[in-house]
């Protein structure tokens, strides 16, 4: 084990790390839940460190690139932390983290069931993300993906009642399906190239007849569309809203929707390639089906009264977003659309935080019971107004530079009609979550609000929310704080589409 | 129609014989029954393999002092085969029998649409 | 149902039919120049005399060239005894079940005597005969004669089968059932533990010419048949007795 | 003056017999009648056995097999007769 | 263990002696003798062989070979001590006899009138020596027109093909031919 | 000797014959059984005498001579055995009409 | 001895079973002793066998030292020698099983048992190994009847059962030995090495097709191809739980060996008639793994519904016999190894929650995660592989079975794995939920919540794990055992 | 070429006897023909010229009879078809 070893196989143990955490909270049980936790909190924190060490390479425009074995004939399990999946790998561990306080917080408040299992089964989610992250070709990216299609199930499950289980149901039925056609598109790459290894730009291009690949596009984003919760297709998500917040938060906000969403990215970035698909004439129609997803999901999203299924068509729209940015082909798309995985992401999280907050201080969930609560929750309020109005498109907050980015990358490609999508959809967006942050902080308050006096949540939730919050906005006025995520979103863009970059962004 | 008589008419009673088994299996609803078509089945069996080891102008394969030659002799194998299949069948039917006892025993019948109607009591 | 019955009788019919073509495309019977014939057989027939020292080539066939075969055969018939035995065990009450009873008084089946007196009679005159022609057939197999291990085997089953059948139980040749399973065993026992012999002698398996006796490869072969079919005709015995046993055993279940 | 045809003759006519007999194992009417026919048939097959043998120029092999027979023809007998024994029913 | 006396050994006890002895040496020799035709060769190995098997199947079946008496409890005959001279002449006697049946029986298949008229009759004769009654039971069926149903408690049921068959052998007086016959054999 | 053969190849054959017609023509199973017990025993005891005769002497006839007491030994016994079992079953002799 | 392996895979477990009903009357313990020696022996023969088989070139080894085609052969390639070690491996880790089910028991029935499991061992061993097709024939006799023999120890269900298996087995045995008398009759030979040779010229004869057909319908029956595989439901459901984990995990598996090895290597996939048979094989097998698994969901009873998931998944490995290729080769092969491990390892846990609460409904089985955590865990992993969930080793057979059909064109077969790894997801979905979501009603609750006792004896729950875990470890590390075995097993292969 | 015919006759002869023990409608009965079939199979294979097979199927023909007896002691005797 020298040191060389233990260096180039870091995404190898950004990976089994939380593995073996997961282990080991399994092994200590229910009995010492501090021992249990002490696990959880080193791995998410070992796992940022790993990931992070690998940041300077990565932005130095290097690539690490390993394949330990090979996982099927033919075929390694080829992990490679390039741009893009370094986008997608700092931004679930650096959220890990937080979350995984807040989970502490949040389970421990409320006495939940079963907590053994959800630790475990989050930790193994944060694997197969990683996983996902830096999987360098198709097998291994759906291996993972598969993982985090089980792991999750537990997690949407977590209650054990007839509404869980049947949404538990809902989630299996849709993401089996979709990873078994996904599965198909993947051996039918395989079968014409010979490997699935990712290059930027895309490696099918004259491998096969038109229509066959027009097929396999169909079904590889049918695949991975499910998971991204693009429209006709997204009915799994808002039932499994039935999880715990926490898992709401991090998996169907960030993991495994996001993975779904970069799995497009991969798809049209590594796989086909702009010009490909260009010639194909696929991606057009995925960008309608986004662009559908984006105003129908704002609409139905307005008629929610429940604030986590609110919450859930806010994010289906969103993610939308990103696959918009990757159908629209355009350099400055593909970069927003990545970008906008971080955004989202960061926003996002902070409000269901915020909804997991207020569920577990005072049990409300329903919008139309919020009434006040701004006054007796302020600083909760108050980050779920940053997340709110980014999400709107405001600028300084980071939810601007990403939608910045995709209109200017669908005037890039002569296509002004998605410019004017990204607006009704702040419109929409403004339209139903200021109405909460008004009511929140302006309306009288409901009596259940007003009897609890309940004051703010506990530390342990209160702190990471603000945490992202403020992440939020410092992303927002300095896009490479920290990890320079930008930079690397604009890398991995450039490696996509070569040569013609970089005519504006922020 | 004389060499086809010779030739092949042992075969196609043979295997008329060998039909006779899953006919009777399918067939039949006694079970004592089942086993006799079983049991036909495989006597057909050693037949199509002896049949094969037919030989104008041989003999039995047992050696006859003087007469040497592989020609003489009918082709020993096929018996050699033959017994193993013959031991199995008696094995089975010693086995098959056992259960039919056991089944006799329990349920008090060995007809098979009885015997259905009272498993799923 | 009646269907189904139409449909299972046209399969068995449509089957009978492509096998009724298929035969014409079998070699004549009753032809000399047939493969079946003519690639394999002919050593066996010109040559086991002088390699097996066997005069029937069916014994030189089943105990030699192909004695790993009749292994199996021989435990073919093994298993269908422990198969028919463990049968009436499982339905046995359990409370019987741990007892360990003296092998020689274990099975009690049909005890009651035999009605007619002139067969009883005669059975008494019969059966020294055919005990003694079971001995024979066992001998003559290797000798030049139809019969080996397992005629003989059943011959005198068959002998005691009648034994038992005429005066009962604890008359003569009281082998239970239990015992009769462990003789079994110890019968294909024998015919494995030849070929393991020879494997001690650094042969193969069944390799009879590799004995270390002063003796020609014939004789050795020969030695090695009987010894072998002495194993077949102790397991055939043992286990028709002990299926027969099993199947005329008076009811002591639950 | 014996040749090989007059005993093939033979052996067809006791074939032809045998025969017959199946008839009477297959008409019964009472399962007494079938086991005689049975019992007919298998002396029967023992004379069949040794014609075969003297056809055969074997002869010597095959009268092992029909001392065999006549030995086995009376266990089937003893055993039969032991189904029999206090087994009162005589339905065809 | 594996060979038991059971009830028969006690019958053994008691057998007279030379009856024993005799039987000890006829049945070995009977098989040898049996083992011999068989084999067909006097070759040292088969002899050998022969001898060795005899004595062995004559000692395992040793068990089964004492006969209980019919009528005296507690005596037993040994299944070998026969006599063998006057069954051997009883033989000849019966062969005739035998010949005479098949006649009489081929005569009336061959009629197409088929003169029979079967009837059941039984008659008594005790006979204490199992071989005695066995063999008088054999002898009807092989004799003209009767056939033994069953014997039971001396009591012979026959069935005959026709009247003088049955009269032949239960006459309205006294006894018939064979089973005197067979008891002169056998001394009773 | 072959005359002698002969001679009793056909007897007994003839007497096979006659047993064989008995057991089909007869009217019921105890006169069939006359003709089976009786018939087929020295029938089948004459022709196998007859092929002895016919193969010389030697061992294999004493073989054949073996089979005849064989046949002698167990056939009447097997009739006795069925008829008794019959009998005890309760199967009715076949009477003429009118007695 | 060294030279000596191959008859040692088969000859150690036959000698031990022979005996072991004398052993076990004098001891049961030395039986137990001297049962897991012969299983262990053999396992580790059959794996020096492999190795050597790998480095060397295949091993053959003439019994009697009688050369083929006259004398009998093992031989020991690749392919045969995988085969070998699956089933010593699988028959070392039931045996070891096995043991708390028997302990009660008299010792005759003890002696039986073990005497009818090894010779069951012994026969699946001696059917792999064999080069000789009557041969086969016997140790497929052998191992039949003693799988016969211990359905029917189950119980009064279970002779039904086994009287039907018996009569539907003897049926196919019988097929298949008529089917070996028409290769005899064309050849003239028995070898299978010989016959591929002799063959050669033939093909096109209308006797190696039914021949084909024959030897297709026995080994279908017995290793339960869709429309024959009637009696396979019922056998494995009332079968006792000692023994069923071997032979629902090996015996029909082995059966679609023999399948492969004949359509593989005897006829050789693209001669005469051969690519039109297996086209009807494939369109059965395909439409026997729909109905399967359609059957498989109606069920109750835990131990029925794996029984017709197996039917399903032996349509699987029909599937890639049918494809003919490469990739059809190695996942029927590597199906054939991992549907082992997981049939076995799923029954092996119904035996042992039948051995801790005596249920087999699947309504029963709410909260058995609690009870069992160990189980249950092998259990999802077996389920998952089942499913096809990578990395588990299920998924990796259908990775190769659907490249395999790719290749050939045949998109109606990609249709009917995916459809069917639904399929198996409902019902294995169900269990689950069952088992992990459901709560158990007050009155057990309140009695396992007592229970302090382990979960299962050591001795169950060793065997349980380690085939758990070897169902992951087979998926993850596939890609050694295919290129480096199968590869090799293919004929012609290497590539 | 008699010995065709012969052997012909003789295989009819046991296919007669095969379908008599399917559809008898007593078990004793179809036992009995059961029996006679296995006679016949004697016949055949020695006819084929296979004394050994033909001993071994003497044997177990009776062999099987015998245990076809005994188990029909504890069955009905009755079949409905």
């Amino acid at each position: 084990m020298s040191m060389e070893f233990l260096l180039a196989y870091r995404p190898l143990w950004a990976i089994l790390i939380s593995l073996v955490a997961a282990a080991l909270i399994m092994l200590t049980g229910d009995k010492r839940p501090n021992l249990r936790e002490t696990w959880t909190i080193v791995a998410a924190v070992g796992k940022m460190l790993i990931v992070f060490s690998m940041l300077p390479l990565v932005l130095a425009g290097g690539v690490i690139e390993i394949e330990p074995f090979k996982i099927a004939r033919g075929v390694s399990l080829h992990l490679r932390a390039d741009a893009a999946g370094m986008v997608f790998a700092v931004l679930a561990s650096f959220l890990w983290v937080v979350t995984s306080f807040y989970s502490i917080g949040y389970m421990r408040k409320l006495q939940e069931e079963h907590q053994t299992g959800y630790f475990a089964c989050f930790a193994v989610c944060l694997s197969a993300t990683m996983g996902i992250a830096f999987a360098a070709n198709l097998l291994t990216f759906f291996v993972f993906y598969e993982i985090l299609t089980i792991a999750t199930y537990p997690l949407v499950v977590h209650h054990r009642d007839q509404e869980s289980i049947k949404a538990g149901r809902k989630y299996l039925a849709y993401t089996l399906i979709a990873g078994q056609l996904f599965l198909v598109g993947i051996l039918w790459v395989q079968f014409l190239v010979g490997h699935g290894d990712f290059q930027p730009g895309g490696f099918l291009a004259g491998k096969a007849s038109v229509g066959a690949l027009q097929t396999i596009f169909l079904l590889m984003t049918l695949g991975t569309a499910v998971k991204a919760g693009v429209m006709p297709v997204h009915g799994w998500l808002p039932s499994a809203m039935v999880a715990p917040t926490p898992v709401s938060a991090l998996l169907h906000a960030v993991a495994v929707v996001k993975a779904g969403a970069f799995g497009i990215v991969r798809i049209v970035g590594y796989v086909f390639g702009p010009q490909l698909l260009a010639q194909l004439g696929v991606a057009q129609i995925l960008a309608w089906f986004a662009a559908f997803t984006i105003i129908v999901s704002s609409l139905i999203a307005m008629a929610q009264d429940n604030l986590k299924k609110r919450l859930a068509f806010s994010t289906i729209g969103q993610l939308s977003y990103v696959v918009l940015g990757a159908a629209l082909l355009t350099p400055l798309g593909i970069m927003g659309g990545i970008f906008h995985i971080v955004a989202h992401a960061v926003m996002k999280i902070t409000l269901f935080f915020c909804a997991g907050a207020i569920f577990a201080t005072t049990q409300l969930t329903r919008v139309s019971e919020l009434n006040g609560i701004g006054r007796e929750m302020p600083y909760t309020m108050g980050a779920f107004t940053v997340g709110a109005v980014g999400i709107t498109g405001l600028p300084f907050i980071v939810g601007f530079i990403s939608k910045w980015n995709l209109a200017l990358g669908s005037l890039q490609g002569g296509q002004g009609v998605y410019v004017g999508v990204l607006l009704l959809s702040s419109l929409l967006s403004a339209a139903y979550f200021l109405p909460i942050v008004y009511a929140a902080f302006f309306k009288k308050s409901e009596p259940q609000v007003a009897k609890h006096h309940c004051g703010e949540a506990n530390k342990m939730m209160l702190i990471p929310l603000l945490i992202t919050a403020a992440v939020s906005i410092v992303l927002g006025v300095f896009p490479n704080a920290g990890g320079g995520l930008y930079d690397l979103a604009a890398m991995s863009a450039q490696s996509i589409v070569s040569g013609q970059f970089m005519v504006g962004g922020w | 129609m004389r060499e086809l008589f010779t030739e092949h008419l042992i075969y196609w009673l043979i295997l008329f014989l060998f039909m006779l088994g899953p006919y009777g299996m399918i067939f039949k609803k006694n079970l004592v029954k089942k086993l006799m078509s079983m049991n036909i089945m495989q006597v057909a069996v050693i037949l199509f393999f002896l049949a094969l080891g037919q030989k104008t102008g041989g003999t039995i394969p047992i050696n006859l002092p003087g007469l040497i030659g592989a020609e003489h002799y009918i082709n020993p194998l096929p018996h050699t085969l033959m017994l193993t299949a013959i031991v199995v069948s008696l094995a089975t039917l010693g086995v098959s029998l056992g259960l039919l006892l056991t089944v006799q025993k329990r349920y008090g019948t060995l007809e098979e649409d009885e015997l259905l109607r009272r498993m799923n009591q | 149902m009646k269907f189904v019955r139409a449909g299972a009788l046209l399969v068995v019919v449509v089957m009978t039919v492509v096998l009724f073509i298929g035969a014409g495309a079998l070699p004549a019977i009753y032809n000399p120049q047939s493969p079946a014939s003519t690639h394999v057989s002919d050593r066996y027939i010109e040559k086991s005399v002088e390699e097996t020292g066997s005069l029937n080539f069916v014994t030189a066939v089943l105990a030699d060239y192909r004695g790993y075969d009749t292994l199996g055969e021989t435990t073919v018939i093994f298993t269908a005894g422990l198969a028919a035995v463990v049968l009436l065990r499982s339905a046995q009450k359990a409370d019987s079940r741990g007892k360990k009873v003296p092998l020689a008084k274990a099975g009690k089946g049909m005890s009651e005597r035999f009605g007619t007196i002139v067969l009883n009679t005669a059975a008494r005159f019969v059966i020294p005969f055919v005990t003694l022609y079971g001995v024979y057939v066992l001998v003559g197999g290797g000798e030049g004669n139809p019969g080996g291990g397992f005629q003989s085997g059943a011959v005198l089953a068959i002998a005691i089968i009648i034994s038992r059948l005429v005066y009962g139980e604890g008359a003569a040749f009281n082998i239970s059932g239990d015992l009769a399973l462990i003789l079994a065993g110890i019968g294909t026992f024998i015919y494995a533990f030849v070929g393991v012999l020879t494997l001690l002698w650094g042969g193969n398996f069944l390799e009879y010419g590799i004995a270390p006796f002063l003796m020609s490869a014939a004789e050795k072969h020969s030695l090695g048949i009987s010894g072998i079919e002495i194993g077949v005709t102790l397991c055939v015995m043992a286990t028709i007795i002990a299926i027969f046993d099993a199947l005329a055993r008076k009811e002591e279940v639950s | 003056m014996i040749t090989d045809k007059l005993l093939l003759t033979f052996l067809i006519a006791l074939i032809v017999i045998i025969f017959l007999m199946l008839f009477r194992v297959l008409k019964g009417p009472t399962v007494f009648d079938r086991l005689n026919g049975l019992g007919v048939i298998g002396t029967d097959t023992i004379v069949v056995l040794i014609l075969l043998g003297f056809l055969e120029k074997r002869v010597n092999m095959y009268v092992d097999i029909a001392i065999s027979y006549g030995i086995l023809g009376f266990i089937s007998l003893v055993v039969i007769a032991k189904y029999f024994e206090g087994k009162g029913d005589v339905k065809p | 263990m594996l060979v038991q006396g059971g009830i028969s050994m006690i019958a053994k006890k008691n057998l007279a002696r030379e009856a024993q002895l005799k039987q000890l040496i006829v049945l070995p020799l009977a098989l040898f003798i049996f083992w011999i035709i068989l084999t067909g060769s006097f070759t040292t190995k088969s002899l050998i062989i022969g001898l060795m098997a005899a004595l062995i199947v004559s000692r395992l079946c040793s068990p089964i070979l004492y006969l209980p008496a019919a009528h005296t409890p507690g005596k037993s005959y040994a299944a070998f001590d026969l006599p063998y001279l006057k069954l051997f002449f009883y033989l000849f006697w019966l062969l005739g006899e035998l010949i005479k049946a098949n006649i009489q029986v081929a005569l009336i298949v061959l009629n197409p009138k088929m003169p029979i008229s079967p009837q059941v009759v039984t008659f008594k004769k005790p006979l204490d020596h199992p071989v005695a009654q066995t063999l008088l039971a054999k002898s009807i069926i092989l004799t003209p027109g009767t056939i033994t149903m069953d014997v039971g408690d001396d009591i012979y049921t026959i069935h005959a093909l026709t009247k003088d068959a049955a009269l032949s052998l239960a006459p309205l007086e006294g006894e018939g031919e064979m089973p005197v016959r067979v008891g002169r054999l056998f001394n009773e | 000797m072959t005359i002698v053969a002969l001679v009793l190849l056909f007897s007994g054959f003839f007497f096979i014959v006659v047993a064989a017609l008995g057991v089909i023509r007869f009217p019921d199973f105890y006169t069939r059984l006359h003709a089976a017990g009786k018939g087929d025993t020295l029938g089948i005891a004459l022709f196998v005498l007859g092929l002895a005769v016919y193969n010389g002497f030697n061992f294999v006839s004493l073989k054949l001579l073996l089979i005849v007491l064989f046949v002698f030994l167990a056939n009447p016994i097997g009739g006795h055995v069925l008829s008794r079992a019959a009998f005890r079953s309760g199967l009715k002799p076949w009477t003429k009409k009118g007695e | 001895m060294k030279e000596q392996l191959p008859a040692l895979i088969v000859i150690v477990p036959l000698l031990i079973a022979l005996l072991s009903p004398l052993v076990a009357y004098f001891s049961t313990r030395l039986l137990r002793g001297l049962g897991l020696t012969a299983a262990a022996v053999s396992f580790v023969s059959a794996v020096g066998a492999l190795g050597h088989a790998l480095t060397k070139g295949p091993w053959h080894y003439y019994f009697g030292n009688w050369a083929p085609p006259w004398g009998i052969e093992y031989v020991i390639d690749p392919l045969s020698g995988l085969m070998a070690v699956l089933v010593s491996f699988l028959s070392l880790v039931v045996l070891i099983y096995t043991d708390s089910f028997l302990r009660e028991e008299g010792w005759l029935k003890q002696g039986i048992h073990y005497a009818l499991y090894l010779l069951l061992t012994a026969g699946l061993l001696g059917m792999t190994v064999t080069g000789d097709v009557f041969n086969l024939y016997v140790f497929l006799e052998i191992s039949s009847l003693s799988a016969y023999g211990l359905i029917a120890s189950g119980g009064y269900k279970a002779t039904v059962s086994a009287f039907r298996y018996v009569l539907v087995g003897t049926v196919g045995a019988s097929f298949y030995l008529l089917g070996v008398g028409y290769l005899y009759a064309i050849t003239g030979s028995l070898n299978m090495a010989d016959l591929t040779v002799r063959l050669q010229p033939l093909l096109d004869s209308q006797a190696v097709l039914i021949a084909m057909v024959l030897i297709l319908v026995g080994m279908g029956i017995k290793m339960a191809l869709f429309p024959l595989h009637g009696w396979l439901p019922d056998a494995y459901t009332y079968s006792p739980p000692a023994a069923i984990p071997f032979i629902a995990g090996v015996m029909t598996k082995v059966m679609a060996y023999v399948l492969l090895r004949y359509f593989f290597f005897i006829f050789g996939v693209l001669n005469g008639f051969v690519p039109l048979v297996l086209e009807v094989v494939g369109w059965i097998a395909a439409l026997g793994i729909i109905l399967a698994s359609v059957m498989a969901i109606a069920q109750s009873d835990f131990r029925r519904m794996l029984a017709f998931s197996s039917v399903a998944q032996v349509g699987y490995i029909g599937l890639g016999l049918s494809l003919g290729n490469m990739f059809g080769f190695i996942g029927a092969v590597f199906h054939i190894i991992n549907h082992a491990i997981m049939k076995c390892c799923l029954f092996l846990v119904a035996g042992g929650v039948k051995w801790k609460t005596g249920e087999h409904l699947i309504e029963k089985y709410a909260e058995m995660s609690r009870r069992m955590p160990l189980t249950m865990g092998a259990f999802l992993l077996g389920a998952f592989s089942m499913v096809g969930i990578p990395p588990t080793a299920g998924f990796f057979s259908k990775w190769y079975l659907i490249l395999g059909a790719i290749e050939k064109d045949l998109w109606i077969y990609v249709v009917v794995i995916i459809l069917s790894s639904l399929l198996n997801a409902i019902y294995f979905f169900r269990v689950i939920e069952q088992a992990y979501l459901k709560k158990a009603p007050v009155a057990e609750r309140e009695k396992f919540v007592e229970d302090k006792k382990p979960e299962l004896p050591a001795t169950m729950l060793v065997p349980i794990v380690v085939l758990g875990a070897c169902i992951l470890v087979v998926g993850i590390l596939n890609e050694p055992l295919v290129s480096n075995i199968l590869l090799m097993a293919f004929p012609g292969g290497g590539l | 070429m008699p010995g065709a015919f012969f052997l012909g006759f003789l295989v009819f002869l046991m296919a007669v006897t095969g379908l008599s023990a399917l559809f008898a409608r007593d078990l004793l009965a179809s036992i009995i023909m059961f029996s006679a079939f296995s006679y016949f199979a004697v016949l055949t294979y020695l006819t084929m010229g296979a004394p050994d097979v033909a001993f071994t199927e003497a044997v177990v023909g009776v062999v099987s009879t015998t245990f076809f007896i005994v188990a029909l002691r504890r069955m009905k005797r009755g079949s409905s078809k």
